[in-house]
């Protein structure tokens, strides 16, 4: 059916507080992460609601297209680093891209 | 009663009604750059027509008000209110630092008094913000090898406010009151009328803070009005060290009395990640704030005058 | 012309040319809080000066004339224009209530021209927001056992504008003219200023129902002409009967007159889904607002005039 | 190939109008979902352009993470409620989650 | 397991430049697409850091919900119109829809 | 130094020094919208005081000049700076075509020595940001059939800052002082001090340049000091040739000397995609800015002060 040749990656989104986003850019690319898109959200979690009525109660939505070991090292990174003490929820998912070789 | 109050009231009773009113988050960012800029432009205009050099004890004064003010609040929140370490440390740093909408609303209640002050507290309001950060993490973690203390610097320093502060100062201070003239009109005059409309936001931001204080019960109503009569008292025996007149007094006071709610929960929530945001603003904002402008800075002129007339 | 219909027209012409202009939506959130604000405190000064116990009939009879206009529009919707219930409910609620920017407006119109009116109009305009909502509710769904009345009464007196114009008025009647005085360069003097920036985003989005106005024939563009006069001769004879002068009675026509575009789309929104909201607002923002500003204020007065020199 | 245990969920992705923000977060409340995030958008669809040029015509973007189950107990009450009268697209696509007690 | 009567379409999501925003509603447009999404955004990726700090460094993420072969001529438009000269990644994904005639 | 240069280097600075200071970017986009609806408020009330007919001369005279330094700068880039077609084509775009900020701090330094200057500036002003566009596209691709003329004129007049420079125009020429003077506090009396918050910003946004200027070495810093200078030259003797005054002598040598970096990049990154932008906005933003509105503004003046007194 499909004429157009891509190939398989991981898509890895994240959503967390705003207060960590410079600290979540640098362990990007200390990781090696070679490229990745952020969005500002609000929302509601185990944490309460963040409703981004004020800069504490901002979140952002991180999006990273990887190969799947990358993926799961960056997690494992975020799982450690941060899960126990900061408002944030990821997940995985799979998708297809075109340019393989960017990602 | 002065309006800038009536707004914060309004707001505050808006959004415990629960009200859909809501500032747009690029307008409140904005007042607070302009509050700032300018805070640092009238205390450099103010430098400009005075020597330097006798400022520099003043600095030290205020560094040592700021720690010894973090480490007070750190020892009761540990021991009288039972708080947990990285907890304590936070919410200590909150109280042991400042709060520039409190000197805002102060500096407005001394100017319709014809009250003068010196022009240095806008110096000492940037000082301030940065000592009790420090101390706040040191308390929070002990001094580690792998303490990142270069880009904790460069978050107290470079952060936000006191980026404005200062900048505003050293403009205000190089171009001087006629160099400002053409400029004043903004930034002087509209001052108070852009100060009510962001008290109307701190007070729709202040009713928020209403479910953690009933969570928490009453130790942080307590904590967040006994911590600033001391800080007080201390800021208002150190003014006096320093030979302020009655607005210097009311405003080191009214300073030390103040809890931060920018430049510290930001700074410990990157550096404390183990303590919860939701208690020290509870404290800083939903209790301190309001009292220090309600009640706190009429308070803290009245021993102001009492001190200088002893 | 007055400025501020100069940028209302340069906004329009700028949208129908398909320019790429287009101001931040925090810009305009932001000028239409300090309108609301403005208006409030304005009117609130000039209450803290008078009794207030005359002002109750009046808030009576305005909400009797808020609820005829609605039910008047509704009618005539239905019969005369062959809308379905829902559409001629909500559009008839539109109708029935009122405008804040025309009220502005014309609050400037009658200031450059040295005309005073009473200052409890904009007590008026926040009472006249909302009983249109309420009646045009019940029109579009009968009353049901099942209607939340509580969140709509939360919606129609805790809306953005609502709370806002009480807000201010508030502050005003407390602090009064002299209270005021620290405020009243940015709330008072720059006010025309500020309503001149938002005319020129109302005359982008007036241009935008342009679309809209095609689709629907002429139907709209009768309605949303003959409206306004027949209501305008309802809110000068109220007026009339509450013995307002010429200034009062002036600004209670074109009140009358106005259609809202905030509030009531807003409401009838989640209370009246069936409604398409494009129809309400092609006629109250594409044809009735623009009438109301470029001809009708001028003609209410003229109608004023000779009412009172009758 | 993954090393890292994780468990699938369903997304589900709702782009809708802002005008009905509020009554959304209710519904969600009330149909027990544990977690959202919500992002500012604009669009085009079967009603027309939605540009955010002022409020009538904001778009918002809703993310729900859960268990199949719920994610089509939460549509199909959407569907009942909103499809005919208001602008809104949805769709359900498969995630990978590491703390599925969370979900 | 699943009760719902879903199916299958492509969610082509791509990561831009916002200066070129109408361009793309253009091209979409012409190329019989019937509904997109719009959101700004930020990144970094193989042409640098896109903070959106100023007009020049604005991303936006479009996301259509089409058929497969829609998705893929889209792409291939992109592919060939931008990606040599401007800031652009693009990826497909599954995702189930409700009323599959709407896309 | 004036207060407006004083906001510039503190923004520069704290970008230099990776300050977290950043302004909403609904503020910036407010800030310019107000500028450019001054400066035409201010030049139409001008022109509502003389005859329009002599403008025609000048606004053709000054296409020329936008042409003639558009080719100037496209074959110094071809030629002495190795650029290839796209970028050398782009780049000569930026210097062909005018800054609304230079303008700004222009017009302030010359009321601030009290020097007038012809009030139609405004308009070569709205004249002089097309024409460099249509010439820069045309030398990246040559005249092709299928080039969208009408795609690209529509951005070219129908952009923001042409719109409401000119409608600002209109508004001001419809008006009259007269008719401003009510909303005059605001676009008039304010505007300096609005400016300067411009200005901190536009520090900010130079000080991201400083990467790219880098990578490029020295040919982007020559050739951003040495076509100003041409340029100024040219609009130099363009106005001796349209009879000016000292003031309108300085401020279209300034008009010459500046670069765009709003219209154009916009334009170009549409019409020629293979141009590099972040290399065009670091000579004329990075090097080409600065050095106008520190030194090229005074310089000019003292050119034009010459000339007019050979
Ligand atoms: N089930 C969920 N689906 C989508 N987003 C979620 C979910 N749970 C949490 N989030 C988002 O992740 C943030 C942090 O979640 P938490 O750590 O659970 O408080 C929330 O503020 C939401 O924006
Ligand atoms: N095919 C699609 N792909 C992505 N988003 C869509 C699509 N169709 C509609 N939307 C979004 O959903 C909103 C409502 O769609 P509609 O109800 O079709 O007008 C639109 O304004 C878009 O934001
Ligand atoms: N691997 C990635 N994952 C997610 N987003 C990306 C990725 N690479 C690039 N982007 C986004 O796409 C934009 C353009 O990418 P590029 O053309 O590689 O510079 C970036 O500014 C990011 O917003
Ligand atoms: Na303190
Ligand atoms: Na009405
Ligand atoms: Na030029």
């Amino acid at each position: 059916m499909s004429t157009m040749h891509t190939e398989k990656r991981t898509l890895l989104t994240v959503f967390t507080e705003a207060s960590i986003e410079q600290l979540l850019i640098r362990d990007m690319d200390r990781l090696g992460v070679r490229g990745y898109t952020i969005s500002d959200a609000r929302g509601k979690g185990s944490r309460g609601v963040r409703d981004a009525s004020w800069d504490e109660s901002r979140n952002i939505r991180i999006e990273v297209i990887c190969a799947r070991e990358q993926a799961e090292a960056l997690l494992a990174h975020l799982q450690a680093r941060y899960y126990s003490n900061y408002a944030m929820v990821a997940c995985f998912s799979e998708v297809e891209v075109l340019r393989p070789g960017k990602f | 009663m002065d309006p800038v109050i009536l707004f914060f009231l309004f707001g505050l009773v808006a959004g415990l009604l629960r009200s859909e009113l809501k500032l747009p988050s690029a307008l409140y960012d904005s007042l607070s750059i302009f509050l700032l800029l300018a805070i640092g432009l009238k205390g450099g205009q103010g430098l400009a027509t005075q020597p330097l050099l006798p400022l520099l004890p003043q600095i030290g004064a205020v560094i040592v008000l700021g720690v010894l003010q973090t480490l007070i609040a750190f020892s009761a929140l540990r021991l009288l209110f039972g708080f947990d370490r990285p907890n304590a440390a936070s919410t200590a740093a909150h109280y042991g630092s400042v709060s520039v909408a409190t000197f805002a609303v102060a500096a407005a209640w001394l100017a319709a008094r014809d009250i003068a002050m010196e022009p240095q507290m806008a110096v000492l309001l940037a000082v301030m913000e940065i000592p009790a950060i420090l101390v706040g993490i040191v308390l929070a973690r002990g001094i580690h090898r792998d303490t990142d203390w270069k880009s904790l610097g460069h978050e107290a320093f470079l952060g936000k406010g006191v980026t404005l502060l200062l900048g505003g100062m050293a403009i205000g201070w190089a171009a001087g009151p006629e160099g400002l003239a053409p400029i004043s009109g903004l930034y002087f005059d509209l001052f108070k009328a852009v100060l009510a409309l962001f008290l109307l936001e701190m007070g729709l931001i202040v009713s928020r803070q209403v479910g953690e204080l009933r969570r928490r019960g009453l130790s942080l109503i307590v904590f967040g009005l006994a911590m600033p009569l001391l800080s007080a008292t201390l800021g208002l025996g150190t003014g006096w060290l320093l030979g302020l007149s009655v607005g210097g007094l009311t405003m080191l006071a009214t300073l030390a009395a103040s809890a931060s709610y920018i430049a510290v929960p930001a700074a410990m929530r990157i550096a404390v990640p183990e303590a919860n945001p939701a208690v020290s603003l509870a404290g800083s904002l939903g209790v301190t704030f309001p009292f220090n402008i309600l009640l706190g800075i009429p308070l803290y002129h009245w021993m102001a005058t009492r001190l200088s007339g002893a």
